[in-house]
């Protein structure tokens, strides 16, 4: 089968998020997303789990555009909550299910 | 029984035992811990089966028994937040924003204090009212709600990347989040239910409970440890402000629950309510409603100092000034 | 009791009301919600603890007591399908594969609906069998394989991309599947062992269940309510054929319980098995054996519209009907 | 050490797929696999989680062409299984010890 | 009691059944998992609670009663593991590591097979010293340290990446590794608690705890049937091994409980105790301080071989034996 | 937002290692890392989760210098743990917070 490019985007952030980026990124043209319960350090030191439950790390395989639409979207966040984002690349097959 | 009488036995519970145990285990750097689900399914069970207790228990009380005691607690739920507030910004020269992240907590309740304070009063002999858990909800939410007011009054700007949408979260947070719906659904399906109805249910969540709970402190007390470290950095202000103001709190909820007609055991038990600080659903709604409040200040204050100084100290001497004042 | 009294009893009880709070917690956005090994654990708890109390039952129970009502059982359990296929052909005009697959669930039994109505026979005296978990057994196998029979049938290409394996796989499936394993293995037990071993793990699988099956039908709850969501899309027709075909099964099982010679209760409770749509194992089986079969489909409609159904409606009714037939 | 170069296989698929999966791949040569459990939405709307348990990710380290044979294998699946699969970069020490 | 009824009463427990339908599951391929979680949850319900029934009847028992066995105990614990690493080096000749890896496992306890000794007492009869959880701690630690000197006598040089960590590590997991700190401070919980103020949490720890442990034993049939298929590469002599030493040691136990001055039960328990290998803390530190040991041997050996012996023939065959000597 | 490269640092082992891992990466200079419980077979084949519980999966975003100390780290365990490294390319907003 062809395969196509994508961009792997990856964020992790407190649980209070969850829902607000799941939104977010779907509006933004995700066609969909993986989600893990993750536990984490970072700079912050936020220990949200004892009253959030777990991080949640979410994954989502999209093209370059909404992919440096997202990160704008999360920066947002970066001043006050424990969120990180990065991308990655990734080749998938039936690019169309990820709208590349 | 003589003060250091009541002390021992307080200390010598189950449940305060347990909590020691807990805490020994992180200061010796034991590898127990508890599973996530674990930890979740016993507050679940915790919270749902308080309010079913209290629930039950309402449904066979008259109500004027229980609308001024229900009246009282109610404004001490608006009271107490503001005078945590006023120590903050006039004593500890705190920032608006984290002072009233920290009254929320000091003005909402702690279950599982108000647990250990039931139980005590059950093995003292001074039980406390059955309805004492619809009180525990009616003085949860308007202290949170008085909190983020206090905070927000000095914060037009809403929350960053929320829009206004933050506040009316933060107050759906407050009124759904899952501790405050477990307690005030368990309240009305024990209220509609009934006391006999429920009674094919209560070896699982009358009997089991003393059990639960011991080992849901076992848990709180690894938990409470972990804050431990954090404490220095907190500073002697916040010790301070985590142990005199609750009770100061605590003194004056005996004193109220015993104008409003409760038993030596439900003035205790109220006291130690309005003493004890919330690290569950205020933490919630607070992170929501302002992101830009500190998380280390108010759980290190209301999980590692209050909720420890409460439990072993706060509750037998609550339960002391309840019989001097009620006796 | 009158009808309307019997409705009460069976909408108050704790069960039903549990699953009415979680509802709730769902159309409240509440945050409130079960970590997964906690819906697991309760599953396997409950599942067991059935087949145990059915299995110790069956120790103490004449073996010709329990043949003619197995038989009808089985009988019923091969006819359901049948029917609740033809329907879906004639009136709903389905495709076959996705007929089949809803004939599975529709023949085969909701292990939590079946608790439901013998809790309900409890309240009001009119307590069933205690070998009846075992019949849940007999009902549930054959059911979901005809189901699956009437599907094939029209569909010899095997599953993609598991070659003729699929087929196997989905009887392997249907027999050992957990929560069949769970139940038949514990009837096994129970009967094995006998009434009186099994005397000292009665406060922990018998006395706590009633507790234990509340906690379970809020998170019925909760993931009930997210199915009301596909309701639109699933449309009126699925409504009726998932309100319609169960009463109909419900009818026909209560009368067929009381010509097997089974108590007012018994009659009753195989009624509601009959009426009642699995949504555990024959989901399960029916994915693995047809993954053309919309989930979307069988899922809203046994979990969606038919649990709740019988549930608040179907039980009492059935209850009521057993008492005129059978008194 | 020195390091190869080594394809990250990422396959996320409804729990009923789990053990047809993880055969698959070892039969296709993979040396090992990581199993992590997780929810997640995607075009097609199978909360499959309900009646199975949670998603499964499962991550295998492998050489180009046993991924490509992986993903041949999984595009079985596609178009009835609630199933993605995609490709990326790792570099890794012991390339033996994942086939390269 | 003939023999052949003391087999039957064993083989038809709850207990011994659910481990026989554990693994049935596993041989039959059902899909029947524990979520991590489940089992996690139960090992700290269970070695919690073992410890509280110890502590509350140490509480209760003269100190004089309990000096002796606690003696003999000690020596065993600091015997069994040469006689282990003695036979395999002797007759297996296994290298010193991985024979002192297993001398750690076969000198130590495994809770659950005490357990299954404990309540087999029960219903034969022949109960065992309230105290005997005690016991099991005192067994538990010295065995794992007498093993891992073997090992290490062999081997100057300390595991990899970690330097001499490693030891240190070990000692600091064998004391602190959560199966024995919840047993061990289970014991100091009821012990300074007293067995009055531990009545309230009984419901929870007493009487739920037979269930529970049907529970438990249902999960160790899935995971010692897992281990079955290692057993053809571990070969006879592993075998031989793992129910010759273990035999030996039970019996050594029952006489040396009997010398004691223990009950009839409570020499066979002690028998058990001695004769059983951890599966828990002893690889949680072998792990640590020989890790070039392998796991698969000792694993398989303790879980896969050891245990189903002394749960199925090895418990009634000491009971039996320690009656002999006993009466 | 302007985004720069760091490496992302895999490591799957056995429980027990948690916290030596998570000290080690700190020590070398990570800023945080993210944990993950997971189940796994390799070449080794320890069944390690009956006794330590899920084995863990640690994730790190790092720059490459210190990628290279991390791994070089973990190899001393290969010999006797269930242990893998592996690195890959990720694009981070923010490079400072991950030391690049
Ligand atoms: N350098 C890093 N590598 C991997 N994950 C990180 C890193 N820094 C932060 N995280 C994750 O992002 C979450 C929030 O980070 P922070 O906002 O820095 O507290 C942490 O809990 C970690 O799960
Ligand atoms: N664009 C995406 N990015 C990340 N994960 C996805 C994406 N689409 C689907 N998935 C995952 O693959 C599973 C099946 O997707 P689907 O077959 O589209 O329902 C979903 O449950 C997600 O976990
Ligand atoms: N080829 C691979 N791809 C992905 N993960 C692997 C691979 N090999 C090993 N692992 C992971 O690393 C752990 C230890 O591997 P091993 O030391 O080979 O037993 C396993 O439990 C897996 O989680
Ligand atoms: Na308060
Ligand atoms: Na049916
Ligand atoms: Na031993």
């Amino acid at each position: 089968m062809e395969s196509k490019n994508a961009v792997l985007v990856t964020i992790v952030a407190e649980r209070l998020l969850r829902d607000r980026l799941t939104e977010k990124i779907r509006a933004l043209g995700a066609k969909g997303f993986t989600l893990t319960e993750v536990q984490g350090e970072g700079t912050r030191g936020v220990h949200a789990h004892e009253f959030q439950g777990p991080s949640v790390k979410i994954e989502t395989l999209v093209r370059a555009e909404v992919a440096d639409q997202i990160v704008e979207a999360i920066s947002k966040y970066f001043e006050h909550h424990a969120v990180i984002v990065y991308l990655s690349e990734a080749r998938v097959v039936r690019a169309k299910k990820f709208g590349s | 029984m003589s003060p250091t009488e009541i002390l021992a036995t307080n200390i010598l519970s189950p449940v305060v035992l347990a909590f020691g145990l807990g805490v020994a285990a992180t200061l010796l750097r034991s590898d127990l811990e508890f599973p996530e689900p674990l930890y979740q399914s016993l507050s679940i069970y915790l919270l749902l089966a308080i309010g079913l207790k209290g629930g039950a228990a309402l449904s066979v009380t008259p109500l004027g028994d229980v609308l001024v005691p229900a009246g009282v607690t109610l404004g001490l739920g608006l009271l107490t937040p503001l005078t945590a507030y006023a120590f903050l910004i006039a004593v500890l020269r705190m920032d608006r924003i984290n002072a009233g992240a920290l009254a929320a907590h000091y003005g909402s309740v702690s279950a599982v204090t108000f647990l250990a304070a039931v139980t005590f009063g059950e093995a003292t002999g001074d039980v406390s009212e059955g309805f004492m858990p619809a009180l525990v909800a009616l003085l949860e939410v308007p202290a949170i709600v008085v909190g983020l007011l206090l905070a927000r009054g000095a914060h037009a700007r809403p929350g960053e990347g929320e829009g206004s949408g933050s506040w009316a979260a933060a107050l759906h947070e407050v009124v759904t989040g899952k501790s405050i719906f477990l307690l005030v659904g368990g309240v009305a399906l024990g209220w509609v239910a009934g006391k006999e109805r429920m009674a094919p249910v209560d070896p699982f969540f009358v009997a089991g409970f003393q059990g639960a709970l011991t080992l849901f402190l076992l848990e709180m007390g690894l938990v409470a440890a972990r804050r431990l470290r954090d404490l220095r950095e907190a500073g002697l202000l916040l010790v301070a402000f985590g142990t005199f103001v609750p009770f100061a709190h605590g003194v004056l909820g005996v004193w109220a629950g015993g104008l409003a007609g409760l038993s030596i055991g439900g003035a205790a038990v109220l006291g130690t309510m309005v003493a004890s600080a919330s690290y569950i659903a205020a933490p919630a709604a607070v992170r929501i409603a302002l992101p830009e409040a500190k998380p280390s200040l108010y759980l290190t204050a209301s999980l590692g100092i209050t909720f420890p100084f409460n439990l072993i100290l706060g509750i037998p001497v609550y339960f002391a000034l309840a019989r001097i004042l009620g006796g």
